[in-house]
């Protein structure tokens, strides 16, 4: 065996490892969050915005977003889309709480239940997909309209509304609804509060009580989905697939099994979205969950992904989402007339991948 | 077991109205370099791809350690031990050199939900690997993309390589590389072969072709001229093969027309 | 003076029937010399609705106004703003025991089922049988019941007789007339608003059928109000919106102010507009009414 | 010079010139609309749909969502989306009923300024997708927020309210509004009425006075568009664009161009599709065109059309437009439940476009 | 008008870390064929797609006809008469052989309005140019995706040589070819020369590169190693060159084992 390359070889110019950090995808979609977070810090510092609740009420927004995020992005390095999450969000909402609320199933089993209804969906449109060599677009789109269908006509059909309430009544002391709905750390809060960091209401309860599960699953998922792709076998079968499906089936990557698993961890994530919502608010409704896939991609995409597959990062989904829920709830924070909500949104949206790109320009040099 | 480890009887291979293949019948042996002559568009690619799972014969049968096999994918021909390196190279422009050599057959470390993608075990086998061509990666994290087509190419086989276990497939392995790189292409298919491996081997170049190999098959137009025994051919019979086996003579005017304009010159 | 309230729906911004009552907060806010920031879903989410009032209590406004669109959803982040003493007002939808129970000053609106079953019985009266609920926001719970509250009205079951009929005119205008075509015997037409009314009048009179359907409809516009004066529209469903949009901020100002709150629930609607009174209504519609 | 290859070569199979016509893309969608007319003759055959003001009124359906899939088409063959489709609707409705209602312009001077203003957008949107390199995708997204955000407030500011009527009272007698609101064919329909061919009203008028003019314009752009395409220099820049736009730009084509151009060729079908609503309802309203985007690239893809660039049919695209619109209307002539709406939409788009896919494969056999 | 069409002074390249060229200076006559001659990886591709506006200099100036200038896209070269074929050939698999040959420069009948591409006479073109190549294609309407390696070649040389007019730049166009095709396209290049373009060619193979060459530039690992007129190279010096200039000897000692292991065989 030939010996390896030297390490130091006359073709290769000296770059910081300052600049060689921000070729990382994730990296560009960070200077986009850092201008945002010095926009609103200047324009509604002191709204309450970063105040304690003011910040676990945008994090919530990113969270939650980010959950769903995280799972598109992967899908989407694999080069497929899923425009079903959204309706799936309001899908399982259902299939959890009518079982409970309805049936009188003990509330642990209609999740369950949920879940294995949801991701028995995501297989079957992976299996559709994988099978017929279908654009992936058109099929979940049309799972976005039976699963919404579904959603609306189901409810009616079992309870004759389109809004399930009163979960909460059922939900109380279950295990696996407290994964979902509840919230963690309450302690270390009122520890903040009798410190004085945090403030507190008259009655003394700190004004945040602990951190709501979802941000605990969206870490959680963040970090775990990170790994995978970047450190398992199973993440370069992901990064394959979305490069080149042809050449990846060509040596012998499992490209089919590969996508039919991450359409089920899309499904898995919307209805880990589905229980979040259903047990902090107490219902469900045929109305959730909508238009989130589009949420979801728009922060795979800020987060540096490429639509086209291939290339993209679970960190820069996570800061996708966190750049869309802080825009979107800052300008509420802000103050401005809500008529130009959208017009707001949508250049902040603008600005921050236009500066992401600017940055990512600047540090890389054209490619060409 | 039979004496050829693969075989090929009567197999056709139509695109739409397009026939690609037509009643190819062949046989590769074990230790033997087995080079597929003919013109560009004869076939050759496609019936390396026939070999190696990615088309299905329209017709005819493929016979493997001398059972009749179907292969649905290429995981099957790659998991019964046929390694292949595609024309079209088969590689992820997006991925680094280090994801793309072990595309699909990843060495790991750790165990049980551990179990992770040994990165720097196989940077070192991708760079070794890489470096027995001849090239030397700069960075063995550099997206293929923005790779030489020469540097694509020798990933390419030094993958195959890497992963071979009982037959190798070159489909032209040689075209974009320099000299010292077909040496060393060369150098390494000769060892495969002395490692009891069938190679299957594609290439214009005649003077790639004639020093290594044992047999010959020429295809034309999609149809077998037939094989033949290195002891039957001569190195100038191969080139006339290789040129279709028509014309050549009058090209090889034409050529020495140019030296003479060349001198004049 | 300068008391800062902040004013949540639950409607997404669309939806043109609230800008009425955008323009009695904007009115009210410059009477009163308050300010008011009006917030909505944008998409109609109303999980995202809850959001906005835990939002809205982190920047600790003086008083909230907001719809209960979903009670159960609002419970938890209004009970910050109990926690915070940040006093509010519910209106629009949702009923009279749920605002007492989230801990409201006060609820202004109109029961959307309530609504819906008055009309019913109305049509009732006029000998209607069966009967096509246009509605263009079948994901809002709110929109269901009024369709049901009718069917309840008139005694029989919903059933198939509502179309989910989509916001784009040509979409309500053409499913109308497809479901008409294919149920012939249809006695009347209920159409939740200005968005399913207006294609639903089109389509009608393309198929010359004006006159002997039964028509009723929710909230008012121009179009609407002209129709009810050539007596196309049977009646109007008005709850009276620039009061739900006026009323809430003076309360709350004057609340805020002198402690100074009504002790009754007001409700604004259902109020029917119909041939006899519409002359008062027209003028305004769109703006006021 | 050598001779061209003989007509006779011994590498070609026989095939049928049907299966060869079957290889086209839109022929694909034809099976798909076949389909489609079979199931509802079936199903809905004597219900009214195939009368004359049945057939009237899935056409105008269609040809409504065919005028901005004909648009969406050539700009995916392109290699490029436009979100902002929908909210261009809401919005250039706006533009020319504001200024001919409330400022007292001409009509036609109100549509053209609607149009110059569109098509300066759809300019914009084109010069930022081109110039930073970002995806199409993200940008023409931002443009869907800040568009319909526009629409919203601008509205609000200029009128106070957010639908704009009464349009009818200044349009009358304009030549250019007649050519989006009208009719035309009425004699021949007043002669089909007369010949019994189709039926009338008591008072002796035809059931279906006219064709509305958003099927003729949808026809018009459909046929030039399709020559367009197959037939000109600029529709080989089309297809090379999206095919591969590096090679494309590598070898001289005006990649640039051919993409700012077509960015502004959706603005204006855009416009057409506001004016032909704007006119024959004779109000505008904000929230015009709300998810059009998505149902124009629905048809698109249902029409054959690859959403990676470089392949599809302008015509495949109309037959995807009149599909998404047969199955929408023909629900309500069969007289299912409606709140099965969605999910028999989602099903039949899933059966119309995995038949076509079949069918497909059947006459073309496995390519790989 | 200067002697030299093309002349580069200093040119150097980078990509972010990776420096591709340094210090580059060449110079190109018409009515000469020139040589780029330098092993995988030494940055001759790189070199011509700065010469076709592909890519603008990092550092240093390029001169045509002895004018400076910048190309900030190929078309710039293109209309400035330089014609390249790259070595990814620059083709949209999914467009067909028509329709690739003639992107960017399509021909048209009829007027005004009612302009549009002339699809036969195209065709006959296309199909023309390819028959000139020795490939016989069978419809010019099936997609380039589809066709073999060496005929998609074939495609882009036919190509850049019916719309080169001045300056025409192959990136090894014989790479994928077979004998026969290979000898029409060294052909093709005498034509051209005799017709006084200047051509630039890249080509890892001796025996196309030295018959018809008038003056090799040698680079090595980003750097050029000087230009070197026909009259002042042996054949032998040349293959040294394209080796890298080193371990040659060896290399054709371990061939010639290749051939003793053959013949013991
Ligand atoms: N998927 C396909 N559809 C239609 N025709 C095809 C397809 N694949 C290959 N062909 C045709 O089959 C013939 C054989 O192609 P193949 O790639 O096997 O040639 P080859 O011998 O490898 O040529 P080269 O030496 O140029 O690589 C070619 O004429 C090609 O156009
Ligand atoms: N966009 C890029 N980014 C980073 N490195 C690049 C890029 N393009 C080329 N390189 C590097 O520059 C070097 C020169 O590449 P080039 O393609 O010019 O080689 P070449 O001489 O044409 O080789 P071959 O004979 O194999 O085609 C290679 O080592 C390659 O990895
Ligand atoms: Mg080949
Ligand atoms: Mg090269």
């Amino acid at each position: 065996m030939v010996n390896v390359a030297p390490a130091a070889d006359e073709r290769v110019r000296k770059v910081s490892a300052w600049k060689r950090m921000l070729h990382r995808p994730e990296l560009g979609a960070l200077s986009g969050a850092v201008l945002v977070f010095v926009f609103f810090f200047l324009t509604a510092g002191d709204s309450g915005m970063f105040a304690s609740d003011g910040i676990m009420n945008w994090t919530t927004v990113s969270a939650q977003l980010g959950l769903i995020a995280i799972s598109a992005c992967l899908l989407m390095i694999a080069g497929e889309f899923d425009l079903s999450i959204g309706s799936m969000i309001g899908f399982a909402g259902m299939m959890m709480t009518i079982p409970a609320v309805y049936w009188g199933w003990p509330v642990w089993l209609a999740i369950l239940f949920a879940f294995t209804g949801a991701m028995f969906i995501g297989y079957l449109i992976g299996y559709i997909v994988v099978k017929t060599g279908l654009p992936s677009f058109i099929v979940s789109l049309a799972f976005l309209f039976i699963l919404r269908g579904l959603t609306i006509a189901l409810s009616i059909l079992f309870t004759n509304r389109t809004i399930v309430s009163g979960v909460n009544n059922y939900s109380e002391g279950d295990w696996l609804a407290a994964a979902f709905g509840g919230t963690i750390g309450n302690g270390f809060f009122v520890w903040l509060a009798d410190m004085g960091i945090i403030s507190s209401y008259n009655d003394g309860t700190p004004i945040v009580t602990g951190v709501p599960m979802v941000i605990v699953w969206c870490f959680l998922l963040a970090v775990i989905s990170s790994w995978v792709l970047l450190r398992t076998k199973y993440g370069n079968w992901i990064f394959a697939t979305g490069g080149d499906s042809k050449a990846a089936r060509n040596v012998g990557v499992p490209v089919d099994k590969v996508k039919i698993s991450l359409f089920m961890f899309t499904a898995f994530t919307a209805t880990v979205y589905a229980a979040c919502q259903v047990f902090e608010f107490g219902s469900a409704s045929a109305d959730r969950g909508v238009l989130k896939e589009f949420e979801a991609i728009i922060a795979v995409v800020i987060g540096g992904a490429l639509l086209t597959g291939g290339y993209g990062s679970v960190i820069g989904a996570c800061l996708g989402a966190l750049i869309f829920g802080v825009v979107q709830m800052g300008i509420f924070f802000t103050g401005i007339d809500s008529d130009w909500f959208r017009v707001f949104l949508g250049s902040m949206l603008l600005i921050a991948v236009l500066f992401n790109n600017y940055i990512r320009k600047k540090v890389t040099e054209a490619k060409h | 077991m039979s004496e050829f480890v693969i075989e090929l009887k009567n197999v056709s291979r139509y695109f739409g109205s397009v026939i690609a293949l037509k009643d190819i019948n062949m046989k590769v042996k074990l230790g033997e370099v087995h080079c597929l002559l003919g013109d560009n568009g004869a076939g050759k690619s496609t019936l390396i791809k026939t070999l190696a799972g990615v088309h299905a014969p329209s017709e005819g049968e493929y016979y493997l350690d001398g059972e009749p096999v179907v292969f649905k994918s290429p995981v099957q021909a790659l998991d019964a031990g046929i390694a292949t390196v595609y024309q079209d190279l088969a590689l992820v422009p997006l991925m680094s050199v280090t994801r793309n050599f072990f595309m699909g057959r990843e060495i790991t470390k750790g165990r049980g939900i551990f179990q992770r993608f040994d990165i720097e075990k196989a940077n070192q086998i991708a760079q070794a690997g890489m470096a027995e061509m001849g090239i030397h990666v700069r960075d063995p994290s550099q997206a293929i993309g923005t790779m030489s087509g020469g540097e694509k190419q020798c990933l390419a086989i030094a993958r195959a390589i890497h992963f071979g276990a009982k037959v190798l497939i070159l489909d032209e392995p040689t075209a974009a590389l320099g000299v010292k790189q077909s040496a060393n292409v060369l150098k390494v298919v000769a060892k495969a072969k002395a490692r009891g491996l069938a190679v299957i081997l594609i290439t214009h170049n005649v003077h790639h072709a004639y020093p290594i190999a044992d047999r010959f098959t020429l295809l034309n137009r999609g149809q077998s001229l037939g094989s033949f025994m290195k002891s039957e051919v001569s190195r100038e019979d191969v080139l006339e093969m290789m040129a279709g086996g028509q014309e050549l003579d009058e090209l090889t005017a034409e050529l020495e027309e140019f030296s003479r304009l060349d001198a004049t010159a | 003076e300068n008391e800062r309230f902040v004013f949540i729906s639950h409607a997404p911004d669309s939806d043109s029937w609230w800008n009425v009552i955008k323009n009695a907060v904007k009115h009210a806010s410059d009477d009163m010399k308050v300010t008011v920031e009006y917030r909505n879903p944008p998409t109609g989410d109303l999980a995202d609705m809850a959001r906005i009032v835990e939002q809205a209590v982190a920047t600790n406004p003086n008083g909230i106004i907001l719809s209960i669109a979903d009670f159960d959803t609002l419970e938890g982040p209004l009970e910050k703003a109990r926690l915070r003493g940040i006093p509010f007002i519910t209106m629009n939808s949702g009923t009279e025991m749920q605002s007492k129970a989230l801990g409201a000053l006060m609820h202004i609106g109109q029961p959307e089922f309530a609504a819906g079953l008055g009309a019913g019985e109305r049509a009732k009266k006029e000998g209607v049988k069966s009967f096509l609920c246009v509605n263009h926001y079948i994901t809002n719970p709110a929109s269901v019941e009024r369709c049901m509250g009718f069917a309840k009205g008139l005694g029989i079951e919903l059933g198939s007789q509502m179309i989910d009929a989509g916001a784009d005119p040509t979409d309500v205008e053409t499913k109308v007339s497809a479901y008409l075509r294919r149920n012939p015997n249809t006695d009347a037409i209920l159409a939740l608003g200005p968005t399913s009314a207006h294609p639903t009048l089109r389509a009608l009179s393309k198929n010359r059928n004006l006159n002997d359907i039964y028509f009723g409809t929710f909230d008012l516009s121009s179009e609407i109000s002209a129709a009810i004066k050539e007596g196309t529209i049977d009646f109007a469903i008005d709850q009276q919106p620039y009061l739900q949009g006026y009323l809430p901020v003076s309360f709350l100002t004057l609340y805020s102010r002198y402690g100074l709150i009504p002790s009754n629930n007001v409700n604004s609607g259902p109020g029917f507009i119909t041939k006899d009174n519409i002359e008062l209504v027209e003028q305004y519609a769109g703006e006021f009414r």
